[in-house]
């Protein structure tokens, strides 16, 4: 059994300087997660996430990363990631090293990872200027064909942690809606930690369904709302209000500094702080 | 009724350009509203597919995010995004991709990544996303952007996604399946690219805008079509349908969220 | 909507010479479809499958294909295809050329024909003679680490034809169980034909299924029963017993002659067949 | 109970070479009867994968082909056989795997490919099927095939499938990850490959069988460990749990199947 609490799968298994993928696209981000990453102070983190988020807005204005690897850097539907804008614009609060990509290119470097190949191919990064702003897209040559493609390095993060509907108790983790990169990530990792909103004696049957065998999985946590305010199909909707009202919060070094003082790093996990969340809705 | 706002012309007219039956990538905010209307009015058999991985979607209400869980539960299926990409988009199964940008250039190449240097940039965008390989691999893309002489310019800062190149034929010859920016809808009307030049020149005016004011509006000099036609107004049924749609989507949005705690 | 009958799907849509595919891993294998094509008299065709299986015996047997692509090619848990090994080793009926692969390299071709890259890269191949007996079995160097990995040219039939559980009227095409390669099959092809045990007003609700949408599909044949003897999660078992007593028939030259002109070629269709195997049971 | 066989023998020493827990790619066959033996006895929690891309099957009858519905009705999940093959099996997820051949050498390299040469063979065998990666990729191997001098050959026809290749260490300096045959076990006993020459050598012998006989079995001149140790007899309860299995399987497969006559 790898049940832990989250705390401790986050003190054992990330250190610093580790490269880390909380992925989810949109659904099923890691936020709990993410915040215990910076209640426990974590530093020098490769961050690793087709879309930073506010996640990864809040790991890099907490000053956790020194790298990004990313293919699309904004608040869905609603602009900026001030934070990650500052440290890109600013160095503020540290320099922040960009591996840029595409969602495409992405993807098949997380394949890649998944299937422990050095490279993915793509048709991909034709006529524009990715490939000047990052040496590591390449080309290859077919040799069937001789025509040229994109080729990626692999993505192999040293930690993926997920958020996922449930796990049952040998710890196999069962995903449902939709699941972006996050199976392939998954895969792909050293070591991989799974938050759930539950743990089931059997996991609902679904022959054909995304499931992540138990022998890859490294840690079982359980934790209700652990994607908030992302979601979890069947469980919660996205806090699309949150995802607005982020915005303003952000927009300010001072406000960002006091949101995450009060609402993350002052409580001491995530029911903490849902619960505060909670109070300041009522 | 009020009169159609500049927003509602352009959803509208890329919305008309969008035949029944065919396969959409959609992006967030005006393509979604724009692809969700041509679905509610002359194109009920439409395909919208947002790069999430949700297939043949139809959202009662416009997603915030491109992976609202609207967009799962109405979809007839979800898939990995390594499908979307690799079996859908590059293996040519999408007919058509909405695009947007910070800054677009007359030959229809998109900026959406940095303002200045790269490494030392005055603004940070959000980067590429899935844009650079759904203008590559679609048959067909359209851009909604509204014009300002910051954001139609002369030279991109740096080019994300490559329209027709450097024009001329240049996207023809080059590796990209797909056949470039069929139009630029933007606040004044549309630019098409000129059949041999490649390059973007106004083609179609909305009501009260002028050939002057798109001028005055593009960062180049910009080249006009031998005839310019009007976009015919919006009807009542396509203004109806999308102020309800909109209606529904500040209902759903503004509903409160139960937080989840345990 | 594009329901069509067996017959008109083939003929209008499997010209002889055409490169086809008729997938399905041990399960959902399309014996209807297969038989209808030897009904049909096809000729000079271009078989692709990663296992023969019983199908490709009969159609190799009654020198319908002039090539094979195929990584495994026994009778699974019998022995021989006896009609496969008759074409390689006297030309009987006529010669078989012979691309192929292993189960990996056939997986990898089928992958990069369903995202049209022009070939697939595998970890594979390594320090055997497969290489030798295949010209199109290279080698490709990662341009990230120099390491040397195998490539395989994309798969990329003219024609797929599956055999699945159900199709709705719009022609979307659901499956369960057992998948093998058939979705990548499917996706690599120009025409995608599937034969299904039922057509339905909408299909039942699984999110994350496995779904082949109604554009990529040509056409959509109902066909109940279209797999047997192989066999339908949730709708029939494979039959083990005539894959057993296909050792005999397959094994002498006239036999299988005389059981193909019985069963298949005098049989008007699958019903048909269908129904002259039940009364040789009874 | 009537004594065991040799398939029985074979059958349960493979058996035990199974740690609970442990990740196998099973094929069909006497491996496919080994790792569900191990799995009723004493390894509950083996996770058996067939390459059909049933995950953590737990069969109650013994499949005939790799696919049956049996394998899919029992598995934890099914999974296309693209990420059997590349996520699980390339990955190195997967830390054993069975194999058979038609020939074997003394270095544990396999032949099912063809008899004579390739382009015109006396025997067309089935193929290499998943054998050449399983062998490359998973952690350890063990080949069940049974002896004769025309199986247990001095040179392979065709080489399928690598084992330790050339010998003396060739394997630990190719690209292949896995570690290659730990057993080969036959109707004899068990060969294993010695710890510097990689060469197979008779380890084990099953009751009855003999040094000579491996001998006159194996084409080639078969080196003999320096301790020759017995196989420890077939218990009554890995005896009684097998032919239990083998007495079901034999029910369910001579059970007439209902033709799906419309």
């Amino acid at each position: 059994m790898h049940a832990a609490s989250l705390h401790d799968a986050i003190a054992a298994h990330v250190d610093d300087g580790a490269s880390v993928a909380l992925e989810g696209f949109t659904h099923l981000i890691p936020f709990a997660a993410g915040h215990e990453l910076i209640r426990q102070g974590k530093r020098e983190l490769h961050l690793i996430r087709m879309t930073p988020d506010l996640i990864y807005d809040q790991l890099i204005g907490m000053g956790c990363a020194r790298k990004l690897t990313f293919s699309w850097g904004g608040n869905p539907g609603v602009g900026s990631l001030h934070r990650l804008r500052d440290a890109v614009e600013h160095q503020w609060p540290r320099p922040l090293e960009l591996d840029e990509h595409s969602h495409a290119g992405m993807v098949a470097a997380f394949c890649a990872g998944a299937a422990r190949l050095p490279f993915g191919v793509l048709r991909g990064y034709l006529d524009n200027d990715l490939d000047q702003a990052n040496a590591r897209i390449r080309r290859i040559e077919c040799p069937f064909t001789g025509e040229r493609l994109a080729a990626v390095p692999a993505l192999n993060p040293d930690v993926t942690i997920l958020h996922a509907q449930r796990a049952d108790r040998a710890g196999n983790v069962a995903l449902h809606g939709i699941v972006g990169a996050a199976r392939e990530a998954a895969m792909a990792a050293s070591k991989l930690i799974v938050t759930v909103e539950e743990i089931v004696d059997a996991l609902p049957p679904a022959m054909n369904g995304i499931v992540l065998p138990h022998w890859v999985v490294t840690a079982v946590v359980h934790c209700p709302g652990g994607a908030y305010p992302s979601y979890a199909q069947g469980h919660y909707a996205r806090d699309n209000g949150f995802y607005q009202r982020w915005d303003a919060i952000a927009r300010d070094r001072d406000t960002f500094r006091a949101w995450m003082q009060g609402n993350v790093l002052d409580t001491a996990d995530h029911a903490g702080f849902l619960a505060r969340l909670d109070r300041q809705a009522a | 009724m009020t009169a159609a706002t500049r927003d509602e012309w352009m959803t509208i007219a890329a919305a008309r350009m969008l035949r029944d039956g065919c396969v959409c990538f959609v992006g967030i905010g005006l393509p979604s509203a724009a692809c969700n209307l041509a679905r509610l009015t002359h194109a009920p058999d439409i395909v919208l597919i947002y790069e999430s991985g949700t297939i043949g979607t139809k959202p009662d209400v416009l997603p915030l995010s491109i992976g609202d869980g609207e967009l799962a539960e109405t979809a007839a299926f979800v898939v990995p995004m390594p499908d979307v990409f690799a079996y859908y988009l590059q293996a040519g199964r999408v007919d058509v991709g909405f695009l947007g940008a910070a800054q677009i250039d007359r030959f229809g190449n998109l900026n959406s990544t940095v303002i200045g240097p790269y490494d030392a940039p005055s603004t940070r965008l959000p980067g590429a996303g899935g844009a650079p390989e759904i203008a590559a691999h679609v048959r067909e893309t359209f851009v909604l952007l509204k014009a300002t002489p910051r954001s139609f310019v002369e030279t991109l800062d740096f080019r994300t996604t490559a329209g027709f190149g450097d024009g001329n034929g240049a996207r023809a010859r080059s590796a990209a399946q797909g056949g470039g920016p069929r139009a630029v809808i933007t606040d004044f009307g549309i630019l098409a690219p000129h059949a041999q030049t490649d390059e973007l020149q106004l083609t179609a005016l909305f009501e009260g805008a002028s050939v002057e004011e798109a001028r005055a509006a593009v960062g180049w000099p910009l080249a006009v079509a031998d005839v310019i036609t009007q976009v015919a107004p919006p009807t009542s049924h396509e203004l109806t349908t999308l102020r309800a749609l909109h209606a529904r989507t500040r209902d759903a949005h503004a509903r409160a969220v139960v937080l989840p705690t345990p």
